[in-house]
């Protein structure tokens, strides 16, 4: 895969010799040598370079989002017409439930983990993160749940209940093949991912900053992975509780779901969404993140009212644990229950109003320089806002009971997630790319990436919203020519133009994995500070070096980097250039530190990653197999918390002697 | 359960609610225009157009959501017009680097506020509908109503007032008195299912285990097309309904017919054959009350020892309704169909009430289904899957009939009238 | 703290459990339930305040925790109260 | 050993170690996972079918010993904390050795509870209450398991002297977990088998 390519160093190339870190190996604990190769495949498969696993995250996300993609757009070739046959019922239902898992938990989530990774050390001036080894851990657990989870398609049937899984179709009896029990184990393990990647970023953040950088200095990314992983923290437990029944009702014979005991199957909804709505938050607040990064450096301007983004990102965190129920207001909760969520749920649209609004005045009175992650970001305040607000119809509860499960909804849920969290990730590779890999994707192709992103999501997914107005329920393998009405609300017309706006949506982005191609193939450099950008991570060659920073820098500004290239003119007060980046850098250089202390590379994480499947597979097939597993993870916990988290004698010595350490601790 | 009572309770609030309907009238005709300049004109939408309600309780909804619509399309234009502007004016033409400045809290707090206040009075308005669409105690006729994979069951407790005086047992097509607020209570046999006709009310989910109500009322009489909501597993998307409102005599004479006695078919006829094909084959699921085995002993379906979910439709009157297989299938044949949906108001009762008869049955889908249902409506009626449902079918399953028992089975199904 | 003071704790925390037993055998009436609850929580805080320390560490540590707690408690509460939990 | 690897605390931004930042952080983060399934109890403890009810099977003075036990190797384990941060090696190993003891009586009790209940008729899939309730304490009795192994691992360690990082830290983490194990326990204790269905 090309975009894991580990390219060369930039073209300011730093005094410090470019060879790699002397790392030798200690003896530890286990069957292998500490592995210490700092290129080759064994540098990523021990790798525990926040840098490494962050292009880890990215191109395995990017893999599952052609394979969701691919999912999609069999859905739309099997609904372009009335009584499709492109897919029999069974198989369009095992597609559009893997379609959202596949979405939902390995693309989004994990691409955000990627950019979180790769940029909030960097973001905050630090060397790595606070547990390298379980960050590295986090990493293949999610790469195992990826696995798990798709296995079941060639292992009798891959999970057939929607996405959200409600009981008790989800029970034994309604769904026999071994599909949701794949589903159910393999989130378990990519979920153990998100948890200690949460722990790890939020204790990355609030003790690894650079001197000087306060929270309220953090660039609004940082801020909103924070909230991002706090939400996670405490949302994924509520989920793990549900997969568990699950799991227990139907490999052991709990009857938590079943209703001809007593159950009660609002008890899933419930776990369900207290997980799910906060989830919809953790998918789009990275992008909000990436959007903040965007837009003031292509506007030139700070952005508008940071502490008033910053605020309503961690108000929107909060109010997120309040509205769950809005899912379920069709479900019988009865009035007051309703009454309540419904307008907990308008609340919400407060502090995601103070975000587009700072956008847009981020914007008024800026100079706009159009990139493309400028094209993409301004499309995402106009794209979520159109979501937004068919969201804003569905907290009314009493419409909601029109719209819900209707393509309505989809039409909803799409526009804030391919225009908004999609489109802030699009507008996150093209404005890192040149960091992460040292050269620039192609603008032109990405100006065509854009607009046939931008034409064919709107065609896709705006006639959706005529589509469920006129009654057309969600998770039909096919429709009728008997209910599509006629004239311009003609469902058969609408539905046609949507699976035609899918195939213009997959070109567009089939042209970005070309221009990844071309982009990889080029032997053009990018230079050190392509979009005159205003944050740390900017502030180090491109991609940066093992440890980052050869000094780390202090801070004294929000947007440290450009105050040190640009001053105040105190009678115009216009920006004037007083550095550039060359210089700055060359500076930091001149300070480097010494006795770099990186933590060194560990196979445990992938040991104790490699149990959990196999526990998994032992579950469902056999159960010495799961107690095989149970081994393998006591083994790799065993040989970790013996093993020091920095080989003994991997001191990297640098010119000068101002001692720095990484600060990574055991982990 | 009062007949035809009329509801004092609404007068009380007259003047909120004349106040509500100005502002509400100013909406309207923002959202009217707005519509109608971007959506062009009106043909025969679709029968699920939730934007056309047909009686008060969606009319309630209705009301609610044209506002939020409009005051949600005005914030999108703005907002879009906002960005657009800036695009246009603020695009880098060689100016210099603008001052850096961080915000202007006043100007952050009333565009803060504004929102809110906004969402506080849809708030208020929203409250209302709520508690008036969760009332249940004007209720003049109750149906229980009962979904499993993939139909619904209809069952018509007995109410003297409607002449109602033993249950009526019916399915798919749920008929109802116009003008009348009836009262659903609805529940599940095996999964989540949600009952939903969309010109008469929203969605309510019928869980197991659990009831929910759900009111419904119609304008004029007239068919009106549903679908079950809830993903409810493979056929989901097949699982459909219909309310059918009559007006009040005809509902009357529809109680009657449905309480009529069973009147077996004449010795001789094919249909008599049938009887017997049935008795053999049918009664271990179907019930057809006062159907008698040849022992004269009443014939009693045990579909609970045949279908997981424990029930199969009541076919006693299988050819007063229109539709059959959850909806799935006409019952009628296309022209015949199309005469009954678009008759006006006057004679729709008649054409309704008449039901299906040879002239207009839909032989070909209605002997499809005898031959293969699963083959025709996704079901896990496969006998191969039977391990996990302790020998019990899910759906109908292929009974392996041959073509001269169909002939025979049709003829009899046409009498159960 | 010194060991004497957590011996002390420890005694605390055995007197309000013997006393919490004694409810099964005693009839407290209507305080039965609330003063059950009082005493779940008396012990709970005291074992996070004073065995984990909480007390007198940083109150960052506090806010990370309280916070799960609450949130869980909030969180939860409200979803037994959709299922009339504490109506019946 | 290399110390120099584990930062010391004062190096961090907050000056907060990170293992403590990370414990607490995961603490806070069990609250809901607990939370999920106290809830789901209290939702069912009441939905017995034909199975005992909760009245008919709980031993509440045996649960209450047991429950004393949980409570007091609380009270060890914060003297084996004391001890670590006096660098008093044989101290914290004696008191870890003790607590992980009490966690085992406790495991013990909890053994012996759930195979007296399932000879009275409460199995795992017997009902709702029964599935719960076996979740819910089976969870907290593998927390306490977990506990203990920890707490042996790392007397078996520390006394080949192979404890990476700082020992009293090591200790304060376990300990910290420890508790939290207790006060789940108190929660459990009242709230399933002190007050009635
Ligand atoms: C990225 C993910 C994301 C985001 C950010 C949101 C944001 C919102 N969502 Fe959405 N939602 C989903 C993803 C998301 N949603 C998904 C995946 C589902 C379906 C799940 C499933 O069933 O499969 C769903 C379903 C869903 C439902 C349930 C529908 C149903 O099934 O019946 C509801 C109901 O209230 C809802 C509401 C909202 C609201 C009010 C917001 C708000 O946060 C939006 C706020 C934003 C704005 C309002 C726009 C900008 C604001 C201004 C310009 C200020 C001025 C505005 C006003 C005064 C109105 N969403
Ligand atoms: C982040 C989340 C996300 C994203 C990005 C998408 C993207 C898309 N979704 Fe998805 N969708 C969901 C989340 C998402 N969806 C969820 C949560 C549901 C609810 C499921 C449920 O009900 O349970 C859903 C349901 C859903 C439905 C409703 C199904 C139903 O109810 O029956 C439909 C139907 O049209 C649909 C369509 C699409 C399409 C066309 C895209 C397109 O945007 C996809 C575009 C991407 C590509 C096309 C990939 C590009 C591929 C290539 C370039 C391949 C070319 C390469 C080679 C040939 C080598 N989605
Ligand atoms: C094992 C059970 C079983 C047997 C035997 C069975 N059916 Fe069915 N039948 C069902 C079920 C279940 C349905 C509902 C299927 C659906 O719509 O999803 C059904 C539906 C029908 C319907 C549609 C009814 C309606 O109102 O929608 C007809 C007609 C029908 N069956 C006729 C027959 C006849 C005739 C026979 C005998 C030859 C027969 N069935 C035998 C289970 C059975
Ligand atoms: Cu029944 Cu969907
Ligand atoms: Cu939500």
């Amino acid at each position: 895969m090309a975009i894991i390519e580990r390219p060369a160093p930039g073209i300011i190339v730093p005094a410090l010799p470019a060879g790699a870190p002397a790392i030798t190996p200690t003896r530890t604990f286990g069957a292998l040598k500490r592995p210490v190769a700092s290129t080759g495949w064994k540098s990523w498969l021990f790798t525990v370079d926040h840098k490494k696993l962050g292009l880890m995250y990215g191109a395995t996300a990017m893999f599952f989002f052609i394979v969701g993609g691919l999912e999609a757009v069999l859905i739309r070739l099997q609904l372009a017409a009335p009584e499709g046959k492109v897919l029999n019922a069974d198989l369009y239902n095992q597609m559009f439930t893997m379609h959202a898992t596949t979405m939902v938990f390995l693309f989004v989530m994990p691409m955000a983990a990627g950019f979180a990774n790769y940029f909030v050390p960097l973001q905050i001036g630090a060397r790595d993160v606070a547990f390298p080894r379980i960050n590295a851990f986090g990493f293949w657990c999610f790469l195992a749940g990826g696995i798990v989870i798709n296995l079941a398609w060639f292992l009798g049937g891959a999970a057939d209940g929607g996405w959200f899984m409600y009981a008790p179709n989800s029970g034994p009896v309604f769904s026999p093949s071994k599909g949701v029990d794949f589903w159910t184990l393999g989130l378990q393990i990519a979920g153990i991912a998100s948890l200690t990647g949460a722990i790890n970023l939020i204790v990355t953040v609030l003790n690894m900053r650079a001197p000087g950088m306060s929270l309220m200095k953090m660039p609004v990314f940082t801020w909103l992975i924070t909230v991002v992983q706090f939400l996670l923290l405490f949302a994924i437990p509520v989920i793990t509780v549900a997969l568990f029944l699950l799991t227990f009702q139907r490999s052991f014979g709990a009857q938590f779901f079943d209703v001809a005991a007593g159950a009660d199957p609002l008890l899933w909804q419930h776990l369900f969404w207290i997980f799910g709505h906060p989830e919809v938050y953790v998918l789009i607040l990275p992008s909000f993140g990436i959007v903040s990064e965007v837009l003031p450096v292509f506007s030139r301007k700070p952005l508008f009212g940071y502490p008033f983004v910053v605020f309503s990102g961690a108000a929107i965190g909060f109010v997120g644990w309040g509205v769950w129920a809005h899912h379920m207001f069709a479900s019988g909760l009865g009035p007051v229950s309703v009454a309540v969520f419904s307008v907990a749920t308008m609340a919400i649209a407060v502090p995601t109003g103070v975000k587009i609004i700072n956008w847009t005045l981020t914007m008024w009175g800026g100079k706009l320089v159009f990139s493309t992650a400028m094209k993409f970001s301004v499309g995402l305040i106009v794209l979520f806002t159109i979501g937004g607000l068919s969201g804003v119809t569905h907290s009314v509860a009493p419409s909601d009971t029109q719209q819900t499960d209707t393509y309505y909804i989809v039409a909803h849920f799409h526009y804030v997630l391919f225009g908004g969290a999609i489109f802030g990730l699009f507008s996150g590779f093209y404005y890192w790319w040149p960091k992460m890999f040292g050269k620039m994707l192609n603008e032109r192709l990405g100006s065509w990436n854009f607009w046939f992103m931008v034409i064919g999501m709107n065609l896709t997914f705006g006639p959706m919203h005529i589509l469920g107005l006129q009654g057309q329920p969600r998770r039909m393998y096919q429709w009728t020519e008997a209910r599509a009405g006629e004239g311009f609300f003609n469902i058969a017309f609408w539905n046609l133009v949507a699976s035609i706006g899918s195939l213009v949506l997959t070109f567009g982005i089939l042209l970005f994995l070309i221009n990844i191609a071309i982009t990889a193939r080029s032997k053009v450099r990018a230079p050190l500070d392509p979009w005159n950008a205003r944050s740390l991570e900017w502030m180090t060659s491109s991609p940066p070096k093992e440890h980052n920073f050869d000094s780390i820098p202090h801070v004294h500004h929000l947007d440290e980097f450009f105050h040190r290239k640009y001053e105040e003119d105190p009678v115009t007060h216009t920006m004037r250039e007083v550095a550039t980046a060359e210089q700055i850098l060359a500076e930091l250089e001149r300070n480097a530190d010494a006795h770099i202390h990186m933590p060194s590379p560990s196979y445990w994480p992938l040991v104790l990653a490699a149990g959990l499947p196999i526990v998994a597979l032992g579950i469902l097939y056999s159960i010495p197999v799961a107690i095989v597993g149970g081994l393998v993870i006591l083994y790799a916990i065993y040989g970790w918390s013996l093993e020091p988290s920095v080989a003994a004698d991997s001191d990297y010595e640098g010119p000068s002697s101002n001692g720095h350490e990484v600060g990574a601790t055991h982990g | 359960m009062n007949h035809r009572r009329l509801s004092l309770l609404r007068t009380g609030s007259t003047l909120s609610v004349t106040m509500m309907k100005s502002r509400r009238l100013a909406l309207r005709a923002l959202a009217a225009t707005g519509a109608a300049a971007f959506l062009g004109s009106c043909a025969t939408n679709a029968p699920q157009d939730t934007w056309q309600p047909k009686g008060p309780n969606a009319k309630m909804i209705d009301d609610l959501q044209q506002p939020v619509f409009a005051v949600a399309g005005i914030i999108g234009v703005i907002v879009a017009a906002a960005v657009g502007f800036a695009i246009w004016r603020y695009k880098d033409r060689g100016q210099p680097i603008p001052e850096q400045t961080h915000g202007k809290p006043a100007l952050e707090i009333t565009l803060t506020v504004i929102p809110a206040l906004i969402l506080a009075v849809v708030g208020v308005f929203t409250f209302r509908v709520i508690f008036d669409l969760a009332r249940t105690d004007d209720t003049q006729l109750v149906i229980n109503v009962t979904g499993q994979q993939w139909w619904w069951e209809y069952d018509y407790p007995v109410q003297n007032e409607w002449g109602i005086t033993q249950p009526i047992i019916s399915s798919g097509q749920l008929v109802m008195p116009v003008g009348t607020k009836v009262l659903l209570r609805e529940t599940s046999r095996d999964v989540i299912h949600s009952y939903w006709i969309p010109a008469l009310n929203g969605k309510r989910d019928a869980v197991p285990g659990r009831v929910h109500t759900l009111r419904l009322e119609a304008d004029a009489p007239g068919i009106y097309a549903g679908q079950c909501t809830e993903f409810c597993g493979l056929s989901h998307a097949n699982m459909r309904m219909e309310a059918v409102a009559l007006s009040d005599e005809d509902f009357a004479k529809w109680v009657a017919g449905q309480q009529a006695a069973y009147q077996s078919p004449a010795e001789g006829t094919l249909a008599k054959e049938g009887e017997s094909v049935f008795l053999n084959q049918c009664v271990r699921c179907h019930q057809v009350e006062g159907l008698q085995r040849a022992d004269g002993t009443l014939a009693i379906a045990a579909p609970d020892e045949n279908v997981w979910s424990g029930a199969a439709p009541n076919l006693t009157k299988l050819m007063s309704r229109n539709t059959f297989a959850g909806a799935m299938f006409d019952l009628l044949r296309d022209a015949c169909r199309d005469d009954v949906w678009r008759a006006d108001s006057a004679e729709f009762g008649a054409k309704y009430l008449a039901g299906v008869d040879e002239t207009c049955l839909n032989v070909n889908d209605l002997r499809a289904w005898l031959r293969n249902a699963p083959e025709v409506k996704p079901m896990y009626a496969n006998p191969a899957l039977l391990a996990d449902t302790n020998g019990k079918y899910r759906g109908m399953p292929n009974l392996g009939l041959s073509e001269s028992d169909i002939d025979k089975l049709v003829a009899y199904l046409l009498t159960l009238k | 703290m010194s060991t004497r003071g957590y011996i002390v704790i420890a005694l605390i925390l055995a007197a309000i459990t013997a006393l919490e037993v004694s409810t099964y055998y005693v009839d407290f009436g209507p305080l039965f339930l609330p003063s059950l609850l009082i005493m779940m929580v008396i012990k709970f805080v005291m074992v996070v305040s004073y065995f984990m320390h909480l007390k007198f560490d940083n109150k960052l540590f506090s806010w990370l925790f309280y916070t799960g707690l609450f949130l869980a408690v909030g969180v939860y509460i409200t979803a037994l109260a959709t299922f009339q939990f504490f109506l019946r | 050993m290399v110390e120099t690897a584990t930062h010391d605390a004062h190096a961090t931004s907050t000056g907060l170690s990170n293992v403590k930042l990370g414990m607490w952080l995961f603490l806070g983060s069990e609250c809901l996972l607990f939370g999920g399934l106290i809830s789901t109890y209290m939702l069912y403890r009441g939905r017995v079918s034909d199975g005992p009810t909760p009245e008919q099977i709980y031993d509440i003075p045996f649960t209450s010993v047991s429950s004393f036990v949980l409570l007091m190797s609380s009270l060890t384990m914060v003297l084996a904390v004391s001890a670590a941060h006096k660098r008093d090696d044989r101290g914290t190993n004696l008191w870890l050795t003790v607590t992980a003891l009490l966690g085992a009586t406790f495991v013990g009790g909890q053994v012996y509870e759930f195979t007296a209940f399932y000879n009275e008729g409460l199995g795992f899939t017997t009902s709702l209450f029964g599935s719960s309730f076996y979740t819910l304490t089976g969870f907290h009795g593998v927390h306490v398991t977990v506990g203990i192994i920890m707490l042996l691992a790392f007397v078996a360690i520390n006394k080949r002297s192979r404890v990476p990082g700082s020992k009293s830290e090591s200790v304060e983490m376990i300990g910290l977990y420890w508790h939290f194990v207790d006060i789940v326990w108190i929660i459990i204790f009242t709230l399933v088998y002190l007050i009635p269905v």
